[in-house]
């Protein structure tokens, strides 16, 4: 099938800005490509990345500034507009119906399938076929949404966005929840496209922008700061103005720990939401103050793990002994009470309720405790003063501590999250994807904070997906494979090659 | 923002607002050929004419805010309510039982009594629909509009049965209703010549107690937990079944009491149509006062209005007696439209610029004459 | 066998008002509204579907006509209904609970009010009689269950692999189903998702309206202003038990009605046994048959309630 | 301007209904009769009615009507009676009246009572001598109140003349849901009822029902005559109906001889309260056997002799 879209050959946006109410999220950007060009955006959470690309999809209408298509203006009213000119965007927050089908995800965009009574749906599955041959992209048109990985759904998003004939891509954020060897690969792909399409390429992760893209702007309180082609600026320059300082993320170099082990898991069997065993037959043991880093590609039992640990999921078999106890099958309360930290993945839906104040959320799991009720009244004023403190001590960023914590951005509500699971003084914390989607100053902050409990003698155990991350926090680096438990060995012979090579499931990698 | 722009925006909405509503009726009024001035005109502000008037608007207060405090409980706590009709009819019966059974205790205990008695009957009868959603999976919209059918044959079939009037079978001929109750579970009615009771008093202390219950305590923080996020709830290790059930509980136990309450302070008797569509009633006010009792007080006094001062038309003005469900009708769908279109910051703000470009163009013609 | 025949017979039409009305909720709420004013909105179908034949159809040559004309009206104006609806919950965004409930007292009210103006006390109309199907309704017992109902009972049945097919076939359907469970995603593909949301709110309003017609002029082909009864609200309640899917659908309004049947025959045997129990048994068997039934995977509308706005995040 | 003159001759009366004025039943009947009463007394009364009262509603008119100086106010239901107690004591120079009952409830409250059981009974002989099938359908709305008298009274007339017939009985539960009256006849005439009836507002529905068995020998007694009228009046063989003229005339006049209340009027053929009729149209369906089963029978009640054969209405089981 023919792309029926023309070619971008300059794109140009000029004086944009876009107020919300008492927010001004784009203020005066202009910016432009050329054709083959790979711009990347980068910015601080908030800086108003994903807003500008919203007013550049149509799906925003800018308060003033115009766009500027091959030098002629153009007003894009609804996506559909943006479409027609071949612009597609892949969203941060992936946009797929989790209960239909890959395929008919794609039909909802591929209007020529749409016959008057009937969805066309060979000619999508045809189109899908096109796309993914010419690309190297390869997605199932069958499975559902909601049994696809992250990684799949990505794909799909892309594949997406492809059949639906866009020429210039904008990409927001779209390695945040990737593991490296599905970073990696989309980076090489989108280099091979980048001869015939258009790129705006948002990311946190600044070692990417300086593979992929040709030029980069920096924006800052919705105003471009800087902007410059990327082979003149190293990684530390940008990161440096883009937050104003240095960033020196923390590495762990404290000796290891010679306490004892704090949480074992012994034989845990676990099943995932679809019936199979996420963990089979898993072991691993923390000690106290010892951060161990699982490493893992993401779907291979890391959120059975923390939920199973946590109460939230059913153990079939196993034990999971913390501090000498039996706490598998416990109920969420029951380990919370034991001592038990968690940083949850989902932070918007699990880790906060977000109509809930700031204040409110810091009481979540203690609201029977005699420091903030008596008789079963809460004592607001000492909830008051205890939150007012972690606002300042955590550094979070809003108007005060009655705002709800559902408005305030990705990285605040990471940090209201950490500041109540760090001041409940647990013995022991579960951190998954601490820092995902956040900028480098956040998730500085956050890594220093997890440090400092290491120090303190506090057991953490670490998922991520993100090796740097790993290799710079952990003692211990234990791979996750398909619900076992590869390998486990000291973080200071952990190499990406090495980690790459256990993650993918080879068992010994020594003999390679 | 300007603050003279927010007051214009808002007194303009609500301008509008009434012309809709009046239009809307009036459409129907000028069918039917009646006067849709004067009708709404009695709506609003007839009851509120005399002593007799503002405390038939006060006797309905009572039940409505009894009713919707519960259904904030549950609402609140994650579950939607339509139930508290046959809530309330349980707790009538439960009520009436206690009082047949022992009418001569003293009111002062009689009263708490009965009345808790109706709590009970309602708790009962909402922790089937509580439990079938924790434990089943059971949607309460099913359930409970079911329970609503289900009470309402257990009411006839207790009036007509074992709590028949004795008089019905001898001297009547057999309306399902109770006998008089003991003049010991009468309220007091404070106002002589009017029928309020002192069942205000116990509205508004409810009010006060679901107000602590629900943003001062732990068990309120948790219920709403539960309710405003399951997942996270879940994951503070709140047990999110319970809280639902005991919400529920509440919520039924509420309708219960407001039943107990009707019978006690107005009908004396538990009687065929106590239940006078309250519980759907209930719902509206409890949405209209913002799920709080500090809202929901007011919004019971106005839906009082409104249902009073609406059934007054009929003798007042003479549209027929369904034209007074048509106007709350209307009066519902326009308040609640305007009430988003005054919550939307976002609406405000595009008229504003708009605003804003019109007067920039026209001090720009200005200058340029 | 009569005795179960004679159940059968009659739980078909019994259930197609319920059926044709939660298949229009259906499509509501697979979009994404919860439609309570489903109720209002047969009332007034109810009303317009038997007032045309009352009116401009007696005496007519072929008074037969008008009473299609009455459902035709009767939909067609459950549609505007449906639209108003969604002027309320879609473009004011209003809380849809409470807007149902408005709209169910302003269907019923104004079909009483206008119902009474213009006719007067309960009135009957000819109405569309059964219409055995030739030959087929001579065979033994199915000629009796399934070949000897009103027409418009095929066609209710007819609705339900039609609608099938049109939530899961058509663009229009596949439309419906993305905004009423991830409307961000649908909007950031081009689809509008409000406009989607009133054209199914048309097509419910015009089920509502013709299940009310189905009553005033198929069932009991009659008009009082409290014909509904509640059935509105079953109809929503049915939804839920049917998962939101046309055939659980079906099995739910059937479950209802034959329920409803089995209780009247069991009634007529003249049991010593007090008749409320038997009359509660259809409400009652709806809840134990969902609470014991497999609990199928999340395939609802997750949007179902949630007003879509795209600047608006919540 | 002068002053209008108040004529102290008109008696004002406000009624309290729970249903509409022209529900082809309990409240049409009251309607009905208040407006004959006032054509058959010219200029003395003056009448306003509220519809659709739910009980805490019938307060509020109550206490409108009382404080706009009406003479008597009438709760039509028995549902009111603890109302119209109430008001009654505090506002002891007006009347009030309500029924269904013989109760006494206060010096100024009239009650009244009709005997629906008497016209049941009538159409019970009918049902029974006609039946074919041996099989009879009774539609019930709720087994309580003027429904069950006339449900049990009927029973009565048809084992009076037909012992081995069936009387099946179904309730709907409901006073106003004639969808289920349908739904019930429907399944009657199924397992084979070919006479029908049925009391309350409701009722009509399983009217409607037969009516669709044109071309079939399937037929309704009615309990209120407005049903004869109505376009189904075809498959009606016989209505009676209550004649409240009369029970508005003796308020009336006792209101005029200075009685403000203390007093039951009970209603029935002897007193004038009912009045029966065949429907002329059926009336080939009627037998003489029939005929004069009936005529004797109401003959009977009308010299109060009959009451006997239904005295024990309310020891009647259905099955
Ligand atoms: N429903 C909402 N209405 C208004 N504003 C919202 C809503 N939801 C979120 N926001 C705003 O969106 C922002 C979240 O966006 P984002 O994470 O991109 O930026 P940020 O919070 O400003 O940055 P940072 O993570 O650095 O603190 C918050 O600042 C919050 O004020
Ligand atoms: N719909 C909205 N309503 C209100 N405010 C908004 C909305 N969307 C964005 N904002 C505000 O605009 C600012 C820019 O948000 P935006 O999402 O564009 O940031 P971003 O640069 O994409 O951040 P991140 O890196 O976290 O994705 C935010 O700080 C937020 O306060
Ligand atoms: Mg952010
Ligand atoms: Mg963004």
């Amino acid at each position: 099938m023919e792309l029926t879209t023309k070619a971008i050959d300059s794109l140009r946006i000029e004086h944009i800005t876009k107020r919300f109410p008492g927010v001004l999220a784009c203020d005066d950007i202009s910016l432009d490509i050329g054709k083959g060009e790979v711009l990347a955006l980068v910015g601080e959470n908030g800086a108003g990345k994903t807003t500008l690309m919203n007013v550049l999809m149509g799906l925003y209408h800018p308060d003033e500034g115009k766009i500027l298509i091959n030098g002629e203006e153009v007003n894009f009213r609804s996506p559909n507009d943006a479409f027609a000119y071949g612009i597609g965007m892949v969203h941060q927050q992936y946009m797929l119906v989790p209960n239909m089908t890959v395929l008919e995800n794609i039909a909802l965009g591929f209007k020529q399938a749409w016959k008057p009574w009937k969805l066309d749906l060979h000619m999508v599955r045809d189109r899908i076929d096109a796309v993914a041959r010419q690309y190297g992209l390869a997605v199932d048109p069958d499975a559902f949404i909601w049994q696809l990985s992250v990684g799949e759904q990505q794909r799909v998003e892309l594949v997406k966005t492809l059949c639906l004939g866009a020429r210039f891509l904008i990409l927001d954020e779209p390695t945040s929840a990737l593991t490296p060897q599905e970073t990696d690969d989309l980076i090489a792909l989108l280099k091979r496209m980048s001869g015939e399409l258009s790129i705006i390429f948002i990311s946190h992760k600044l070692q990417e922008v300086k593979d992929l893209s040709s030029k980069v702007a920096i924006l800052r309180h919705g105003r471009v700061v800087f902007q410059g082609n990327t082979i003149d600026h190293s990684s530390s320059d940008i990161a440096a103005l883009m937050t104003g300082h240095e960033v020196v993320l923390p590495h762990n170099d404290a000796p290891a720990c010679t306490m004892g082990p704090m949480l074992q898991l012994r034989n845990l069997k676990v099943r995932s939401d679809r019936g199979f065993l996420a963990l089979d037959d898993l072991s691993l043991y923390i000690c106290k103050g010892e951060i161990v880093g699982l490493a893992g590609v993401s779907g291979n039992g890391q959120r059975e793990l923390a939920e199973a640990i946590n109460g939230l999921r059913k153990v079939e078999s196993g034990q999971i002994l913390f501090d000498g106890q039996d706490i598998a099958n416990r109920s969420p309360v029951q380990v919370i009470q034991a001592g038990m930290g968690y940083i949850p993945e989902e932070r918007n839906t699990e880790g906060i309720v977000p109509s809930f104040s700031m204040k409110e959320n810091f009481i979540l799991k203690d609201t029977d405790s005699e420091k903030y009720s008596s008789h079963s009244f809460l004592k607001n004023k000492v909830v008051d003063v205890e939150a007012e403190q972690l606002r300042q001590q955590f550094d979070i960023r809003s108007p005060n501590i009655e705002v709800a914590a559902g408005s305030l951005s990705g990285g605040n509500i990471q940090k209201v999250i950490l500041a109540r699971e760090i001041s409940r003084s647990p013995k022991f914390l579960i951190a998954v994807y601490p820092t995902r989607g956040l900028d480098m100053g956040a998730a500085e902050f956050i890594h220093k904070q997890l440090l400092q409990k290491r120090n303190e003698g506090v057991g953490i155990l670490l998922i991520s997906e993100e090796l740097e991350e790993i290799t710079n926090l952990s003692d211990q680096v234990a791979v996750i494979f398909k619900g076992k438990i590869q390998k486990v060995l000291p973080s200071s012979e952990a190499s990406r090659r090495r980690l790459g090579i256990l993650m993918a499931g080879v068992k010994d990698d020594e003999e390679i | 923002m300007t603050k003279r722009f927010k007051t214009g925006y808002r007194i303009g909405v609500i301008v509008l607002a009434i012309i809709i509503t009046m239009l809307l009726g009036a459409v129907i009024l000028w069918a039917i050929g009646a006067d849709v001035f004067k009708t709404y005109m009695v709506i609003l502000t007839e009851p509120l004419k005399n002593k007799i008037g503002i405390t038939e608007v006060l006797l309905r207060m009572v039940p409505l805010t009894i009713i919707a405090l519960g259904i904030t409980v549950a609402y609140r706590s994650g579950i939607i309510n339509i139930g508290a009709e046959g809530q309330m009819a349980m707790g009538i019966l439960a009520t009436t039982a206690i009082a047949l059974a022992f009418p001569n205790l003293p009111s002062g205990v009689l009263i708490p009594f009965a009345i808790l008695a109706g709590m009970v009957g309602g708790a009962a009868w909402g922790f089937i629909p509580g439990f079938l959603k924790a434990k089943l999976e059971v949607s309460e919209l099913l359930s409970t509009v079911m329970l609503n059918y289900i009470a309402a044959q257990l009411y006839t079939f207790f009036l007509r049965g074992p709590m028949l009037d004795p008089a019905e079978l001898t001297m009547g001929s057999g309306t399902p209703q109770s006998m008089r109750l003991t003049r010991n579970l009468d309220l007091t009615r404070f106002i002589p010549g009017t029928r309020i009771h002192s069942g205000l008093f116990i509205a508004i202390g409810l009010a006060v107690l679901i107000f602590l219950l629900l943003w001062k305590t732990s068990y309120g923080y948790k219920m709403r937990a539960a309710g405003a996020s399951e997942r996270a709830a879940r994951y503070g290790g709140i047990n999110v079944p319970k809280y639902l059930i005991i919400a529920m509980m509440i919520s039924g136990g509420f309708a219960g009491i407001a039943g107990s309450i009707e019978i006690a302070g107005v009908h004396r008797r538990a009687i065929e149509g106590v239940t006078s569509g309250y519980g759907f009633s209930g719902i509206v006010v409890a949405l209209f006062g913002g799920l709080h009792p500090a809202g929901i007080l007011p919004a019971a006094f106005f839906f009082g209005l409104l249902i009073y001062g609406a059934d007054m038309t009929q003798r007042l003005v003479g549209v027929p007696a369904n034209m007074v469900q048509v106007l709350q009708g209307i009066i519902i769908l326009v308040i609640v439209a305007t009430k988003m279109v005054l919550a939307n910051p976002y609406l405000m703000q595009r008229v504003e610029s708009k605003f804003a470009a019109i007067a920039a163009k026209r001090s720009n013609q200005e200058v340029q004459a | 066998m009569t005795f179960i025949v004679n159940i059968l017979s009659l739980g078909i039409p019994f259930s197609v008002a319920l059926l044709i009305a939660s298949l229009g909720e259906m499509f509501n709420q697979r979009s994404g509204i919860f439609n309570l004013g489903c109720e209002g909105m047969m009332a007034m179908g109810a009303f317009l579907g038997m007032l045309v034949p009352y009116t401009i159809g007696q005496g007519a040559d072929v008074p037969g006509i008008y009473n299609y004309l009455g459902l035709l009206l009767a939909s067609g104006v459950g549609a505007l209904l449906g639209l108003f609806f969604g002027l309320v919950v879609v473009t004011f965004r209003a809380p849809q609970g409470i807007a149902g409930i408005g709209m169910q007292m302003f269907g019923v009210g104004t079909a009483g009010t206008l119902f009474r103006h213009f006719i007067g006390g309960t009135q009957s109309v000819p109405g569309i009689n059964t219409a055995p199907i030739p030959g087929l309704s001579r065979i033994p017992i199915l000629g009796t269950l399934f070949f000897n109902h009103n027409p418009m009972v095929y066609v209710a049945f007819l609705f339900v692999p039609i609608a099938w097919y049109i939530l899961f076939k058509t663009p229009w359907g596949l439309r419906v189903r993305a905004v009423g469970t991830h409307p961000r995603a649908a909007d950031s593909i081009g689809i509008q998702v409000n406009r989607v949301r009133f054209q199914a709110l048309a097509v419910g309003g015009a089920l509502a309206g013709l299940a009310g017609a189905y009553l005033s002029l198929c069932q009991v082909k009659m008009f009082s202003d409290e014909i509904i009864a509640g059935r509105g609200f079953i109809a929503v309640a049915l939804v839920y038990f049917g998962h939101w899917h046309p055939v659980k659908i079906m099995a739910g309004a059937l479950l209802f009605a034959l329920a409803q049947a089995l209780q009247l025959a069991i009634q007529g045997l003249g049991i010593d046994f007090p008749y409320e129990f038997l009359v509660m048994l259809p409400y009652a068997l709806v809840i134990v048959v969902l609470a014991f039934s497999r609990k199928s995977q999340k395939t609802g509308p997750s949007a179902l309630g949630k007003p879509f706005n795209r600047e608006i995040r919540t | 301007a002068a002053e209008k003159k108040v004529d102290s001759d008109v008696i004002k009366i406000a009624l309290i209904i729970e249903n509409t004025i022209d529900d082809k039943g309990w409240c049409q009947a009251m309607h009905d009769g208040i407006t004959l009463a006032m054509e058959q007394n010219p200029g003395r009364i003056e009448y306003s009615y509220s519809e659709k009262m739910k009980p805490v509603d019938a307060g509020s008119a109550v206490l409108q009507y009382a404080g706009q100086g009406y003479d008597i106010i009438i709760g039509h239901g028995a549902q009111y009676k603890n109302l119209i107690t109430e008001m009654a004591a505090e506002y002891p120079n007006i009347s009030f009246a309500f029924g269904t009952s013989s109760e006494i409830v206060g010096p100024n409250v009239f009650s009244y009572m009709p005997e629906s059981e008497e016209t049941g009974y009538l159409n019970g002989l009918i049902a029974g001598m006609l039946t074919k099938t041996n099989t009879i359908g009774l539609i019930g709305p709720v087994d309580g109140g003027d429904a069950a008298r006339y449900n049990r009274g009927f029973v009565l007339g048809v084992k009076a003349v037909n012992s081995a017939a069936n009387v099946m009985v179904a309730h709907t539960g409901s006073f106003s849901d004639f969808v289920k009256a349908t739904e019930v006849a429907q399944s009657q005439i199924r397992s084979g009822a070919d006479i029908l009836t049925g009391s309350s507002q409701q009722a009509l529905g399983g009217l409607r029902a037969v009516a669709d068995y044109r071309n079939r020998d399937i037929w309704w007694v009615g309990q209120d005559l407005a049903q004869i009228g109505i376009p189904e009046g075809y498959k009606v063989l016989s209505a009676s109906s209550y004649n409240y003229a009369a029970v508005i005339n003796t308020l009336v006049k006792k209101l005029d001889a200075g009685i403000v209340g203390g007093e039951n009027i009970p209603m029935n053929f002897n007193n004038n309260g009912f009045v029966f009729k065949f429907n002329e149209a059926t009336k080939s369906k009627i037998t003489p056997a029939i005929e004069a089963k009936v005529n004797e029978a109401l003959a009977a009640f009308k010299g109060q002799a009959g009451h006997a054969s239904v005295v024990n209405w309310s020891s009647v089981k259905y099955n």
